[in-house]
């Protein structure tokens, strides 16, 4: 712990924090709406092109055979794998006790929810007739004829809902105290807004009670649960018994990926939000330098996977494994790999100096490469392996289209937009777990670490 | 029997209001706590058992395992369509749908039986509530028949509350 | 317990019952076709099968032969009708009596769709003895044929699964 | 087909049966129910009716068979009964029925007037047409002039009669693929009129001088047939032996492909090399002392033809000339075909089979041969007339001479002279745009027409359908003028071709001898009158020896040479999109057209893959995006034929360049010059990798092994089912299956378009080809062996690849909604109506043989008549695959519960096994080990393989494997 009270900011009262975090929900400015303007046009510029395709046919996007899988399946695995940290702050942190994440957990699960829903888009963007999707969800019908559970994409309809569920249940379990505590202060319409959904709080004795119990056991919910989602993901291709997909590592290796990129996506929204809402002294450099260290990790890990994978079809000596991994490094995707390497496995290594983990600007940058080196890496696997298929008279390297890349410049707009809008409208901030965790700490210089425990 | 009155007590600090409910339980007489943050020192200095959100998390559970495997094997025998030479009822990838059902039906019953449990959504506020108790500060209200006002005042003052009101309850 | 959870848990209770009927009817698919079909013709399916008992092939003639059960040629009516006696069915037996008139086309209506991914055919239903009655419904006391039952998918697996017919798609959907 | 069904109720049924080409929804189908006035006893309404006739596609005369529903024709498949087709077609064959949908058909008469063409009444069409010829017949004789393609005997006699009516015989057939030089060989070596039929079934080698018998040459169709029999391995002095084939060309055609070697020659050296064949026939006494020639003429004439001599003046490697003659003299019976235009070069093959005995063999020339059609000197003839001005009245039906007529003829200045040009026909053409009148004809589908193609064989073919377009027969047209023209009814009896067919088919009757009726009842349903032909026993003229003249030397620098192309023939399939669509075998390339360079040469003139190279010789010059590859002879250009067409409708125009127009002569051939123009043009093809990288895909065993009765050591059987976690399925009632004789499949690919016409494809174009969005549901795989490996391999490696119903299909369990499951007859099935597109199953198919539809199918109107009604026309957005024609199952499954019968075996025959002319494929039941699918792979135990079988998904197409002969091996 001394680590922690050397960098702790304990000086702030219960009523400091109260007032910087009531601070930044206060009506936002001119610059702040334009923000959203020009998000909300992306977005819409995105749903245009969505209802173009929708309208015409999957032609107007690059696809053909045999890479009938490239940018929207990237970017549902993308935004899965970015959804996972917010729930490992919020929910494993929680059960271990980790005091630093009580200032970033909100900020972190409230990007989980958004990029869930954001990832929940695209499968039903890339369908043939998406206006069918629903046949994915078992539902009486004068046929009895219900999804194929076998298959992954029923697993990964299920592992989606139930994940978008089960967080955003405890994400509104944990906002019930701190909307309370701003419908005090609220006036006009925020103020029946945030009564409604305080739900008449108090914070009684007997409300804190089960809410408690409540909130440990969704935390224990959602830890299993964030760990399978994105191992089904990964099944989605691992099922699969195309070289390059059919491997047992997936599992793990996708799930280290989505940490890895999720925590870096956390550190790209917070760094400059941190700035441009002045709470530096809520975030501090401690919290950026122990995420930091989440994603130096990961990072290990990830490179560690691709080595294994690499390894294994060397070991196999299967001779098609084989030719999709040289195509993989160095066919005409094989930039895309280096790429990869260079972002997700050698950029991060800068993280090893404590001083860059903690001055911002360079963090910034590095996660920015992080995001792209893993998108990267989900295109590679999923589109490479395809292209370089079992029968060398079908391969064929795909091209994109406006259609695909406008739809996913829409998708991080949309992304954005939901979350800048919660930033100022919700306490994106938990108050709450602030005042416990300083109060703990108090608590915990006077008696030592053990009595307070 | 004489009218009860309500003291509402207000602490800045946590510790203080620990010691006092202790003091307050001793004398068995009726009270309730507000507090700002969800504190376990509180909850235990006041309560003997633990809440009974785990049962219903738990009974939401099994429900939901028991949900996945009659619907995933019911709708597979409906049909016996073969796919991939796998038999009809295939459990391995069963149990997935088992799993997800499992933590689905066991986090919304989390959040519904806490709710109701803690009487809410509720718009009528608990008497002796003030804004601030959801802030910074810790709110003891007692209530008690009008004679013994005067002792759990003196109480709560010895036990460090900063101010002290008087309501008729 | 006190009033709020009670009235929680009966708001809650309607909603679910609300979404459960919801799905039940839902699922029944009312928009599913009822609609009265008017024909050119005001012929009388009661008074041709009912009365007269005439076997429902004599005039469907390809039901048992092909996947259409096929609509009654002209000629077949006037087969019956060409001779003087009949009164009421100069339309039909002008073109066959006075030789200038040309040819004209009968526009039945369809009463009984089917979707065009459905290959249905009629024979095999035919030579396994099926009464024409049990999709039709009872035709002989129709004056104007009406759908009895909705033919969905539903209907007919319902009934190859009873008597243990094929229960593979590709025999409808190719 | 009978009267009763008027064309306006056909129209209905069109209307109401082509719902079935709606698109699926949940949209009822049509309406109304329409009933026919007076039913028709030939046709019951929702199924099909079968209709005998003959394909007119090329001058072999298939015998066919037309699947007709509501009176739409609606796929052709080969005629049983026919002895040229036995029941298979070709690609063209298939395509036949685009042409009678044909969007671009003439629509009704047109007559020029100011502004381009514009649409008249019949009336005043034939008005103006008799009136022309009236003028031109009072003008004098010899005024009025014909072309035509190929016509059938009734035809021809119909014309000439029409002609006689208007005091002329011009009466000209032009076909420009037509083998002359063959014809004045056998004059001259045999002193025939009519060529031989070949027995290559009966030969024991075979060499090939130019003749790609696979694809356009002669009858393809019964080559077909008869090479896959000529190349299973026999039993010879007690060993099993592979018949070996070389093929002696330019360029690696199809054929060449299936032969054991190709010797790549310059054009117009395949004469020197068959001297020199001969040559080592003579030295090794391999001549056959009974042939009766005199050895001394021959030595004489092969003397400096030695092997050694040649080789260095060819190029040709002496050691391939050995073995083609070690192979052509020590078998039984052999036979060399000759396909150039050199005559020289006929003349040698000629000597070549006559003195190893082989003539009346397998090269039998028969009594009763049909007429000879014109020869070049005719088509000449006419068009110097023309030049001259002395013809009035032009009719043109068919042939198309503008595009292909030899550039030295200069026939667009003759046609120009001609006062009165009358364009009789289906689909415009570039002879058609600079017609006065245009006079819209029946399909041969939709009127009745005799054919010749050879002794003993006469072809019946019968209106199938109603006319669909407003077109009349070209024979009652002809008539029909002849009576206005004042011919008397002695001399032209009839009234329209159905009574003159039927009175040209009653000596025919008589010589079969029982009633007419019975007669004309039986041909009808045969088809036609087949009989046994009488061998003509033909003995070589003596003179040839002397008469022979040297070969022409091959033009210096570069050459030119055009190649039939398979599916376009002269140009006439161009307009079809199927055969634009589909790849062609070798090069696999689709919707363009190329010149094939070598790398050599293309490195010497600066060219680059898919670069655009100028060809200019003394009669054109034309551009074309180059193709290098290794498969053409250095310093030749190939083009093939068919593209370049101006006029001749939107599938065909503007796609690749018309070598025709680089071509003074009659021949193939031409000097010319090349230059890079610096612009490219992408070649598209469905395939992107031409090297399998010995994954197994099409496998082959060499003749040695196969006779060892080993494997060979790279590829010992997997067990059949190594691993299994569950215990798999029974199928009691059937499991369907196929076995795939790849060593049979040439790639000609008409498996591929009869997939096309029944199960309703849709062509994609090039563009959608190039990113891989083609549908075809059955392709062929071609592959070429890798360098290293080029001595223990076949030159190309094909087989079709179709969906192989897996027992443990990767894609069906991938599917969240079923759409993709098994069924009880161990089928894969893709219910099209349930699927949501996801594409994870095509992701999961290691064969990738399913297709997407990318965009929603459209037909130009009327090619929609076509589509069959059995088969759901697909929307946008669901996936699609081979069904095994799931359709013809339950049909013939119906039928056989209806009968009280089991399913006869052989009974489901899917389109493509139905079609294939190699008969590489065979359908059948597993369960009954009777059964010929089952026989086949019984019988060929050690060619057996299944594709990827390491991955052990059960596939249910069995393959054999293709054999080789070792190189240098005879």
């Amino acid at each position: 712990m001394a680590a922690a009270v050397k960098d702790i900011n304990l000086d702030p009262t219960f009523a400091d924090i109260d007032r910087s975090v009531r601070a930044i929900m206060e009506p936002p400015g001119l610059r702040y709406w334009l923000w959203i303007g020009f998000l909300l046009a992306l977005t819409l510029t995105g749903g245009a092109l969505w209802t173009n395709q929708i309208y015409n046919g999957l032609q107007v996007t690059g696809l053909g055979d045999p890479v009938m899988w490239a940018v929207y399946i990237t970017n549902f695995v993308f935004w899965v794998g970015i959804a996972h940290s917010g729930t490992l702050i919020s929910a494993i942190l929680y059960l271990f006790r980790t005091r630093w994440r009580t200032a970033v957990y909100r900020a972190a699960e409230t990007m989980t929810i958004f990029a869930v829903a954001t990832a929940g888009l695209f499968p039903v963007i890339h369908l043939g007739r998406p206006w069918f999707f629903y046949w994915l969800a078992p539902y009486p019908n004068q046929r009895f004829l219900q999804p194929d559970f076998r298959s992954p994409l029923t697993w990964d309809f299920f592992a989606i809902s139930t994940y978008l569920t089960i967080s955003s249940l405890f994400w509104f379990t944990g906002l019930i105290p701190d909307v309370a505590n701003v419908r005090e202060i609220a006036t006009g319409w925020r103020k029946k807004f945030y009564t409604i959904v305080a739900l008449g709080w108090q914070g009684s004795d007997r409300q804190w009670r089960h809410f408690s119990m409540a909130y440990l056991l969704l935390a224990g919910l959602a830890t299993p649960l964030v760990l399978s989602v994105h191992s089904v993901v990964s099944w989605d291709f691992a099922m699969g018994q195309l070289p390059g997909w059919h491997s047992t590592i997936f599992a793990p290796y996708f799930v280290a990926g989505a940490i890895f990129s999720g925590v870096a996506m956390v550190l790209t929204l917070l760094i400059p939000m941190r700035w441009v809402m002045g709470l530096e002294d809520l975030i501090t450099p401690w919290h950026l330098d122990n995420l930091a260290k989440v994603i130096l990790l990961t990072s290990l890990v990830v490179s560690y996977s691709y080595i294994v994978e690499s390894f294994m079809a060397w070991y196999s000596q299967d001779p098609i494994e084989l030719m999709t991994f040289h195509m993989r490094y160095f066919g005409p995707w094989g930039w895309m790999f280096w790429v990869m390497v260079a972002c997700n496995c050698v950029i991060p290594l800068l993280l090893f100096s404590p001083r860059i983990r903690t001055s911002t600007v360079p963090l910034f940058i590095i996660t920015i490469f992080v995001n792209i080196g893993m998108w990267f890496e989900r295109f590679v696997i999923i589109a490479g392996s395809l292209a370089t298929n079992f029968e060398p008279s079908q391969w064929r390297f795909w091209h994109p289209s406006i259609t695909e890349m406008g739809i996913t410049v829409g998708a991080f707009a949309w992304f954005l937009m939901l979350f800048s809008l919660f930033a100022r409208f919700m306490p994106i901030i938990s108050m709450t777990e602030l005042k416990e965790g300083i109060t703990w700490l108090k608590q915990a210089l006077r008696q030592g670490y053990a009595k307070a425990a | 029997m004489s009218a009860e009155v309500e003291l509402v007590g207000a602490f800045a600090d946590e510790e203080r209001l620990v010691h006092c409910i202790g003091q307050l339980k001793a004398a068995q007489t009726r009270f309730r706590v507000f507090s700002p943050i969800p504190s376990h020192h509180i909850n235990s200095a006041i309560y003997t058992r633990s809440s009974f959100v785990r049962w219903f998390v738990l009974l939401g559970g099994i429900t939901g395992i028991v949900t996945a495997f009659m619907l995933t094997i019911g709708t597979s025998l409906e049909w016996n369509l073969v796919t991939g030479g796998k038999p009809i009822a295939s459990i391995a990838p069963y149990c997935i749908i088992g799993f997800e059902l499992m933590v689905l039906f066991g986090g919304i019953s989390a959040l519904t039986s806490w709710i109701l449990l803690a009487n809410l959504p509720t718009f009528e506020p608990l008497s002796g509530y003030r804004p601030r108790f959801s802030s910074d500060e810790f709110g003891l209200v007692v209530r008690c028949a009008e004679a013994d006002a005067e002792r759990f005042e003196s109480v709560l003052r010895d036990a460090g509350a900063q101010e002290i009101s008087r309501e008729a309850a | 317990m006190n009033l709020n959870l009670n009235r929680t848990l009966l708001t809650l209770a309607l909603v679910m019952f609300a979404a459960g009927v919801g799905v039940i009817a839902f699922s029944q698919r009312p928009w599913a076709p009822r609609f009265d079909v008017q024909q050119p013709i005001p012929f009388s399916h009661r008074i041709h099968a009912g009365v007269n008992k005439i076997p429902c092939q004599y005039c469907h003639e390809y039901a048992r032969r092909s996947s259409t059960s096929g609509v009654p040629p002209v000629q077949r009516c006037v087969g019956c009708h060409g001779s003087q006696k009949s009164g009421g069915l100069l339309p039909v037996t002008r073109p066959w009596t006075d030789t200038k008139q040309s040819n004209f086309e009968i526009r039945w209506n369809r009463v009984y769709t089917l979707p065009d991914f459905v290959r249905f055919t009629h024979r095999p239903h035919i030579n396994a003895g099926l009464a024409c009655q049990t999709c039709h419904g009872p035709v002989e006391t129709m004056e104007r044929i009406q759908p009895v039952h909705e033919i969905n998918m539903g209907f007919c697996i319902d009934c190859h699964t009873k008597r243990g017919a094929t229960q593979d798609c590709y025999v409808c959907h190719h | 087909m009978s009267e009763g069904l008027s064309r306006r109720s056909f129209i209905k049924l069109a209307a109401t049966a082509g719902a079935a080409a709606a698109i699926p929804g949940c949209e009822p189908a049509a309406r109304n129910l329409i009933p026919y006035v007076v039913p028709d006893e030939n046709v019951i309404p929702g199924m099909p009716t079968f209709y005998a006739t003959v394909c007119t596609e090329c001058p072999a005369g298939c015998g066919l068979v037309a699947r007709v529903r509501e009176g739409r024709v609606i796929k052709l498949e080969g005629n049983p009964a026919d002895p040229i087709s036995r029941g298979s077609t070709c690609a063209r064959g298939q395509a036949a029925l685009q042409e009678v949908y044909n969007p671009d058909r003439l629509a009704g008469p047109q007559i020029r007037g100011q502004n381009g063409f514009e649409t008249a009444s019949w009336d005043d069409a034939l008005k103006t047409f008799n009136g022309h010829l009236g003028t031109a017949s009072k003008a004098g004789k010899d005024r009025v002039a014909f072309i035509s393609g190929p016509l059938g005997p009734t035809q021809t006699k119909i014309a000439q009669l029409w002609l006689g009516a208007y005091g002329s015989n011009r009466f000209v057939t032009y076909e420009r693929l037509a083998d002359n030089a063959a014809r004045v060989a056998a004059k001259a070596s045999f002193g025939r009129d009519d060529l031989p039929i070949y027995h290559i079934d009966q030969a024991d080698a075979l060499i090939s001088f130019g003749a790609d018998f696979l694809s356009t040459w002669g009858s393809p169709v019964e080559f077909h047939r008869q090479y896959a029999a000529f190349r299973t391995p026999k039993q010879r002095h007690g060993q099993l032996t592979l018949a070996r084939a070389t093929y002696v060309g330019p360029l690696m055609t199809m054929t060449a492909a299936k032969c054991d070697e190709w010797v790549a020659t310059s054009p117009g050296d395949e004469a020197a090399v068959a001297l020199s064949v001969l040559n080592v026939l003579v030295k090794q006494g391999w001549v056959s002392r009974n042939s009766g020639i005199d050895l001394d003429a021959l030595r004489k004439l092969v003397v400096d033809f030695e092997p050694a001599s040649v080789a260095q003046k060819t190029g040709v490697s002496a050691e391939s000339i050995m073995r083609m003659g070690e192979s052509f003299g020590q078998s039984e019976s052999a036979v060399a075909l000759a396909g150039t235009d050199d005559p020289a070069l006929h003349n040698a093959v000629a000597i070549l089979n006559a003195v190893t005995g082989n003539v009346g063999k397998t090269v039998v020339f028969a009594e009763g041969g049909p007429a000879p059609a014109s020869s070049p000197a005719d088509v000449e003839a006419l068009v110097k007339a023309m030049a001259a001005g002395e013809v009035d009245v032009l009719v043109v039906a068919g042939g198309n001479p503008v595009f292909s007529m030899p550039v030295a003829q200069k026939f667009n200045d003759a046609i120009g002279k001609v006062g009165f040009v009358a364009w009789l026909g289906t689909v415009p053409d570039e002879t058609a745009a600079v017609a006065h009148l245009r006079l819209p004809t029946d399909h041969s589908l939709e009127t009745w027409h005799d054919t010749q193609p050879r002794a003993g064989v006469h072809g019946l073919g019968q209106p199938v359908m109603v006319r669909v377009f407003d077109s009349r027969p070209l024979g009652d047209l002809l008539l029909a003028s002849a009576h206005a023209g004042g011919a008397k009814a002695e001399q032209v009896p009839w009234e329209n071709t159905a009574d003159a067919v039927n009175a040209a088919w009653q000596d025919l009757g008589t010589k079969a001898g029982g009633t007419f009726d019975d007669f004309w009842e039986k041909v009808r349903r045969d088809g036609g009158h087949f009989e046994d032909v009488k061998a003509a026993s033909v003995s070589l003229d003596a003179k040839i020896f002397q008469a022979y003249v040297p070969a022409p030397q091959p033009p210096a620098g570069l050459a030119v040479v055009a190649v039939p192309h398979i599916f376009f023939y002269d140009g006439r399939g161009a307009n079809k999109p199927w055969l634009q669509e589909i790849p062609e075998p070798v090069t696999q390339l689709v919707w363009d057209g190329w010149v094939q360079v070598h790398p050599d040469t293309a490195r010497s003139l600066g060219v680059s893959q898919n670069g655009i190279v100028e060809l200019r010789t003394d009669a054109g010059v034309i551009s074309l995006p180059a193709l290098i590859s290794e498969h053409v002879r250095p310093g030749v250009l190939a083009v093939p034929t068919g593209q370049g067409h101006t006029a001749y409708g939107r599938y065909a125009n503007g796609k690749g360049a018309n070598v025709w127009s680089l071509l003074s002569g009659w021949g193939k051939v031409a000097a010319v010059k090349a230059r890079p123009t610096g612009d490219v043009r992408r070649l598209v093809s469905p395939l992107f990798r031409a090297d399998q990288m010995e994954r197994g895909i099409v496998q082959t065993i060499s003749i040695d092994d196969l006779a060892k009765g080993v494997l060979p050591p790279s590829d010992e059987p997997v067990p059949p089912q190594p691993y299994e976690m569950y215990a798999p399925f029974a199928y009691p009632v059937h499991k369907w299956a196929m076995t795939v004789d790849a060593n049979s499949c040439t790639g000609c690919s008409a498996c591929v378009a009869a997939c096309y016409a029944e199960n309703n494809l849709h062509v994609v174009g090039k563009d959608y080809v190039e990113i891989g969005r083609v549908m075809s549901w059955i392709r062929v795989e071609r592959y070429f062996p890798p360098k290293d490996k080029a001595d223990e391999a076949p030159l190309m490696q094909v087989a079709p690849m179709l969906c192989q119903h897996c027992d443990r299909a990767p894609c069906e369990p991938v599917c969240p909604v079923f759409a993709s499951a098994h069924t009880k007859e161990g089928l894969n099935q893709q219910i099209y109506n349930r699927c949501v597109g996801t594409r994870y199953c095509n992701n999961n198919c290691p064969y990738k043989v399913r297709r997407f539809n990318w965009s929603l199918p459209e037909w130009d109107e009327p090619l929609n008549l076509q589509l069959n009604p059995d088969v759901s026309v697909r929307g946008a957005g669901v996936m699609e695959k081979c069904s095994f024609c799931i359709q013809r199952i339950t049909y013939a499954e119906l039928n056989a519960l209806i009968e009280k019968r089991p399913v006869r075996d052989g009974e489901v025959q899917p389109a493509c096994v139905q079609a294939c002319p190699s008969k590489a494929m065979t359908f059948g039941d597993e369960d009954d080990p009777q059964s010929a699918m089952m026989q086949r792979r019984i019988d060929n135990k050690l060619r057996r393989y299944l594709v990827l079988e390491e991955i052990n998904v059960g596939p249910n197409v069995t393959y054999l494997r293709d054999i080789y002969q070792t190189k240098g091996k005879a």
